[in-house]
């Protein structure tokens, strides 16, 4: 159970809020405490709304980052968050690619 | 910066010697070599400038995981050069946002 | 934990209706299953906002969307929605495709749609990546999209800004009458909510709930899929379709495609947790490059699988139920409530208030499969 | 009909290619997958020589290991098919793969998911400049492709990858300039520490990057010590011109494929993060579906490879090729030997502990702990460092770690480890050290030294095990340095032995004044000696 009106800590702007923390889709660290603060609270709803981890590395350079982040900003322990869920392709895949899929397009 | 001889590894294996061009400088390297390498070892650090903060990026992971090292290959943007060997003739660029477009609007 | 009115499901037509309320003053609790906002077809959607191909009953709420709420979405909520109205092309390249086209474009025309033919030149003007295998497209210029995932965090965002309260991770297993009347809510953990309201917004959940007042929505679990492309400059706006329905989607403003699947076998997905197929992509991928082939060598980087609720007629139950007093029904929405939420989130809020509705719902009532 | 096999393996990893190896054995039809273009996982970056017993493979290097695991893996038939990028798992264990140019669908009555680890990443300003690059792929950059990463770098993490890196980094020619850690203390194994502090690269420790400099690409880095609550004490930055910032701070396990083929999956701090939840045999909450290796919990190479063994003859007894009394007894002698790997203090269950002393009840070297080097004063309470006439080795070795081919490496028996592998090895002063410096080359650690204490004439000889290039020459002179890395003396070599049994491991002996026989630990070429 997770209720979503619970007090946060007041949002404080932080030095490092302008730092990078998702490099393929550039958002920082500031614009993901923010949306804590606007109520996504896990990292599923972070990515949904801010595309952490959506860029074209598929979340594997910043995953953990946002999770460390999220948790302190909610005050809970990182694995209490739960994983952003597994999806294919696990690597990009051309179109032109996954377009071959039969024997005989070989 | 090429390792010549290594103390354990001894020499390495290299392909032919291959000329590419860097945004239009002619350059050597390796057949097969990841692109990257190539680059690298002619002093190139900047592969691309980020979409939204115009920020340099360049060799980060180095296996094809975390795609910091995209480049306009062959006109082909968002290519992976740490694992996309280098071939005779290419023609690598420096990516600009998302987009094989260069600046000054010459696309290509 | 009481509040006026309960909101069972937190996808984009329980966050929608919970915005309205709550800008009304009323308060709300909605209490979402899973342990996302937006879990379920909200955020599994090809973001379309259409008109054309639409079923009759629908046309009011989308018209009304469109003119009324889309438009202003992104300054209400305070996100932007990406909401794009540079219309929806519906393409063919067959005398079959052409035939289906033009009945759904007469029809459309016939309520007051502007949806026209056009042949494949006049398609490929509109979008010159288009290939020659389009012979045909219906074509409705007031179309758009929007993004699914921004809209629907959107409003709950806002809606929870506006005090509207949210709990996930609590499933509703039933709901119970007090002295005639839909008040209380049982969840799964064992809590009891009461509200003098209760609005049904939970997908195909919603049937099994509603079973425990008595009523019954006839509804199928089908599975949807969507891909992902990476980013690329702007290409096109509009949204696409196609004759065959083998995908739908469009270019998002970050610059990646969103296309919705179709393989065919979807009705036959097994239960449980949505499973992507292992040749829809593919499939989708085939279809997608016969029209574009200049997306060949853009790179998918995700797909997901999501159930949508399917109802017998192809069109959602959005209505009162006068024999159960209190509770208000919004479900089956058959893969296409995406365009409407904003009216539908609008009309359950007037429901609830007692108001008379901004769109005329008798055609989507919950007693008409007796 | 869509092919089949007995089982498919994604990832030619350690772990990947030694269930495969394993499956083979009993008969099954395997293939593996990798999406790399070498097969061997990381096994082909680690160039230094592995730690443990025979049977865990000690004192081999990596990528050598590799080599044998492909060797043995096309042997038995195993397909090992390269560039092949798993798309992801089905239902009913249907994979799809991309191979070429197309997508081919396979099944496979077991998968087993070897997929190995990715690495953690820090931020600060600057971290996403050119020139800030990951530990692995510095290895992959030296040890892979021949280009050196940076001509100055600073480390970022004292854990055995950044060790293990800066000490390569070394070696392909770069100039470490410092390892820095947030955590007040070395992360990884001392003896990994130890060889590359004698180097002369600093180790700071509570520290952390402030930021990293440059326009387009780094040209310097500042560092800062952290308090209790990881604030930088202002007044304590220093700053380094680099060209490059390597980080080492962590691996995760790359589970996502588990995820996606509906395996139940736990986040476990104990193993480094989110996973699936396995048995005994590795085998997932999916029947037929495995996991072993870093994608299970992040362990050493050596683990992983008996992981895979263990997963292997599961799934041969699963498919009926095995009994299962037969897998019983084979998985519990590949138990055991996972057993040993996981003793000492660096086995998973003492991941947080503060250790103070060792198992035979010696003091910790503080000072190893926080500056990477034992401190003269501290290094004479270690059983492995004993004094006698004559030339007699210095094991260095000063915390439990599983590891034990010194043992066997001295034709004389002079060492001694007995049955418990973590145990410290110590000297046995009945037998006669004949200055062979077989142990000295097998000494994963780089932790042992011949010396000759008195050579009569007023000088001692110090013989250090030495994997640079180029390769001082018998009558060269230099400095030595002490395990701090600071010159003490000036000193001349030799005696320099290069074996085909010491694999790569020189033996430089050095001349040194006779009162630094037990401070002299590495010999630099200096001209202004």
């Amino acid at each position: 159970m997770n209720d979503r009106n619970r007090e946060l800590r007041p949002f404080v702007p932080q030095p490092d809020d302008d730092m990078i923390v998702c490099r393929c889709e550039e958002i920082t660290k500031g614009e993901i405490r923010r949306a804590v603060h606007d109520g996504m609270f896990t990292l599923t709803e972070i990515r949904r709304y801010l595309r952490t981890g959506m860029g074209l590395c598929q979340g594997q350079t910043c995953t953990k980052l946002v999770k460390g982040i999220v948790s302190r900003e909610l005050g809970v322990r990182p694995n209490e968050l739960g994983p952003a869920t597994g999806r294919a392709p696990m690597r990009p895949i051309e179109m032109k690619v996954l377009a071959k899929d039969k024997e005989e397009t070989k | 910066m090429r390792i010549q001889e290594h103390p354990i590894l001894g020499t390495y294996e290299k392909g032919k010697l291959v000329s590419f061009t860097f945004d239009g400088k002619p350059l050597e390297g390796y057949a097969g070599e990841p692109i990257a390498m190539a680059l690298k070892n002619a002093g190139v650090m900047v592969h691309r400038y980020t979409r939204k903060e115009h920020k340099p990026r360049g060799i980060f992971c180095a296996i094809g995981r975390c795609t910091d090292c995209v480049m306009v290959v062959n006109g082909q943007p968002n290519v992976r050069t740490c694992i996309t060997p280098l071939e005779e003739g290419m023609e690598i660029r420096t990516q600009y946002g998302v987009t094989a477009e260069q600046p000054g609007g010459a696309a290509k | 934990m009481n509040a006026e009115v309960i909101i069972v499901g937190g996808g984009i037509i329980g966050c929608a209706a919970a915005y309205n309320l709550a800008k009304n003053g009323v308060s709300v609790l909605v209490l979402e299953g899973s342990e996302n906002i937006g879990n379920g077809g909200s955020t599994r959607n090809g973001g379309g906002v259409r008109q054309s191909g639409r079923d009759p009953r629908e046309l009011p709420l989308v018209m009304y969307s469109i003119e009324h709420i889309w438009p202003q979405l992104s300054d209400m909520l305070d996100t932007n929605v990406e909401y794009y109205q540079e219309g929806n092309l519906r393409l063919g390249s067959t005398p079959q495709h052409q035939k289906i086209l033009t009945g759904l474009a007469d029809s459309a025309a016939a309520h007051g749609v502007d949806v026209r033919m056009i042949t494949g030149d006049e398609a490929r003007r509109i979008n010159p990546y288009l290939s020659e295998a389009v012979t045909c497209a219906s074509w409705c210029p007031t179309d758009g999209h929007a993004n699914p995932l921004m809209a629907t965090m959107g409003y709950y965002k806002m809606a929870r800004r506006l005090g509207a309260h949210f709990i996930s991770g609590e499933k509703v297993v039933e709901l119970r009458k007090i002295k005639g009347a839909a008040r209380q809510v049982v969840t799964a953990s064992g809590n009891v909510y009461e509200g003098d309201k209760i609005i049904l917004a939970a997908g195909y959940e919603s049937r099994f709930i509603a079973s425990t007042v008595g009523i019954d929505v006839p509804m199928q679990q089908v599975l949807l899929e969507t891909l992902v492309t990476e980013a690329v400059g702007p290409m096109f706006w509009q949204m696409l379709g196609t004759a065959d329905a083998d995908f739908y989607g469009h270019q998002t403003e970050h610059g990646s495609f969103v296309f919705g699947l179709n393989s065919g076998l979807e009705p036959y997905a097994k239960p449980g947790k949505p499973l992507s197929s292992s040749i829809a992509a593919s499939a989708a991928c085939r279809g997608i490059m016969h029209y574009f082939p200049d997306l060949a060598n853009i790179k998918v980087v995700r797909t997901w699988a999501g159930w949508m609720d399917a109802c017998a007629d192809h069109v959602p139950v959005i209505s009162k139920v006068e024999e159960v007093p209190g509770l208000i029904l919004a479900c089956g929405f058959t893969g296409h409530g995406f365009g409407i939420s904003p009216a539908v989130g609008l009309v359950l809020s007037q429901l609830a208030m007692e108001q008379e509705t901004a769109v005329d719902l008798s055609a989507l009532r919950y007693d008409r499969f007796q | 009909m869509m092919k089949r096999y007995d089982m498919i393996v994604v990832g030619a990893g350690p772990a990947g290619l030694s269930a495969a190896i394993e499956a083979a054995k009993k008969g099954m039809h395997v293939v593996v997958y990798d999406e790399n273009a070498k097969p061997g996982g990381q096994l082909f970056k680690q160039i230094h020589k592995f730690f443990g017993s025979k049977e865990h493979k000690a004192k081999i290097r990596g990528f050598h290991i590799g080599e044998e695991l492909l060797a043995e893996a096309a042997e038995l038939g195993v397909e090992v098919v390269l560039n092949a990028i798993v798309i992801g798992i089905f239902p009913e264990k249907e994979v799809t793969v991309k191979v070429e140019d197309h997508v081919i669908h396979v099944k496979g009555d077991t998968i087993l998911i070897a997929t190995g680890a990715s690495e953690n990443m820090v931020t600060f300003p600057g971290w996403t400049l050119p020139g800030v690059i990951g530990a692995g792929a510095a290895q992959t950059m030296m040890n892979l492709h021949g280009t050196l990463p940076g001509k100055r770098v600073l480390m970022l993490g004292s854990g055995n990858v950044g060790l293990v890196v800066s000490f390569q980094l070394m070696q392909a020619g770069c100039e470490v300039v410092a390892v820095a850690d947030a955590a007040s203390r070395v992360g990884g194994y001392g003896v990994h520490a130890a060889k590359v502090a004698r180097c002369g690269v600093p180790f700071y420790l509570s520290h952390t990057i402030i930021s990293a400099d440059g326009e387009d690409c780094v040209t310097g880095v500042t560092i800062g010590e952290v308090d209790k609550n990881w604030q930088i004490i202002p007044g304590t930055e220093k700053h380094f011109d680099v060209d490059t910032i390597c980080l080492a701070v962590g691996l995760s396990p790359m589970s996502k494929l588990c995820d996606m083929a509906g395996c139940a999956m736990e986040d476990n701090p104990a193993k480094a993060g989110f996973v699936p939840t396995v048995n005994e045999y590795g085998e997932t909450s999916v029947p037929g579906i495995y996991a072993a290796g870093d994608v299970s919990g992040i362990e050493e190479a050596s683990s992983a490879m008996i992981e895979g063994r263990i997963a292997g003859i599961a799934a041969a007894a699963r498919l009926g090729f095995i009994s299962e009394e037969t897998c019983k007894e084979e998985a519990a002698k590949q138990e055991a030997a996972l057993e040993g790997l996981r003793q000492g203090m660096f086995a998973p269950g003492m991941r947080g502990k503060q250790i103070t002393e060792t198992e035979e009840g010696v003091e910790i070297s503080q000072n190893l702990l926080k500056h990477g080097f034992v401190a003269e004063e501290e290094i004479e309470r270690f059983p492995g460092v004993t004094h006698s006439a004559g030339v007699h080795p210095v094991i260095e070795c000063t915390q439990n770690i599983p590891c034990n081919p010194c043992q066997d490496a001295c034709p004389k028996h002079c060492i001694r480890i007995g049955s418990n592998i973590t145990a410290l090895p110590s000297i046995d002063p009945e037998k006669k050290c004949t200055g062979c410096g077989m142990c000295v080359a097998s000494c994963s650690g780089q932790a042992i030294f011949l010396v000759n204490e008195d050579c009569g004439d007023g000088t001692a000889e110090v013989t250090l095990p030495y994997e640079f290039l180029p390769l001082p020459q018998k009558g060269d002179k230099g400095v030595a340095l002490n395990r701090k890395g600071e010159k003490v003396c000036a000193a001349e070599v030799v005696h320099v032995r290069s074996a085909k049994a010491f694999d790569h491991t020189n033996l430089l002996t050095m001349k040194v004044p006779k009162e630094y026989a037990m401070k002299a630990r590495f010999f630099r070429e200096e001209e202004t000696a």
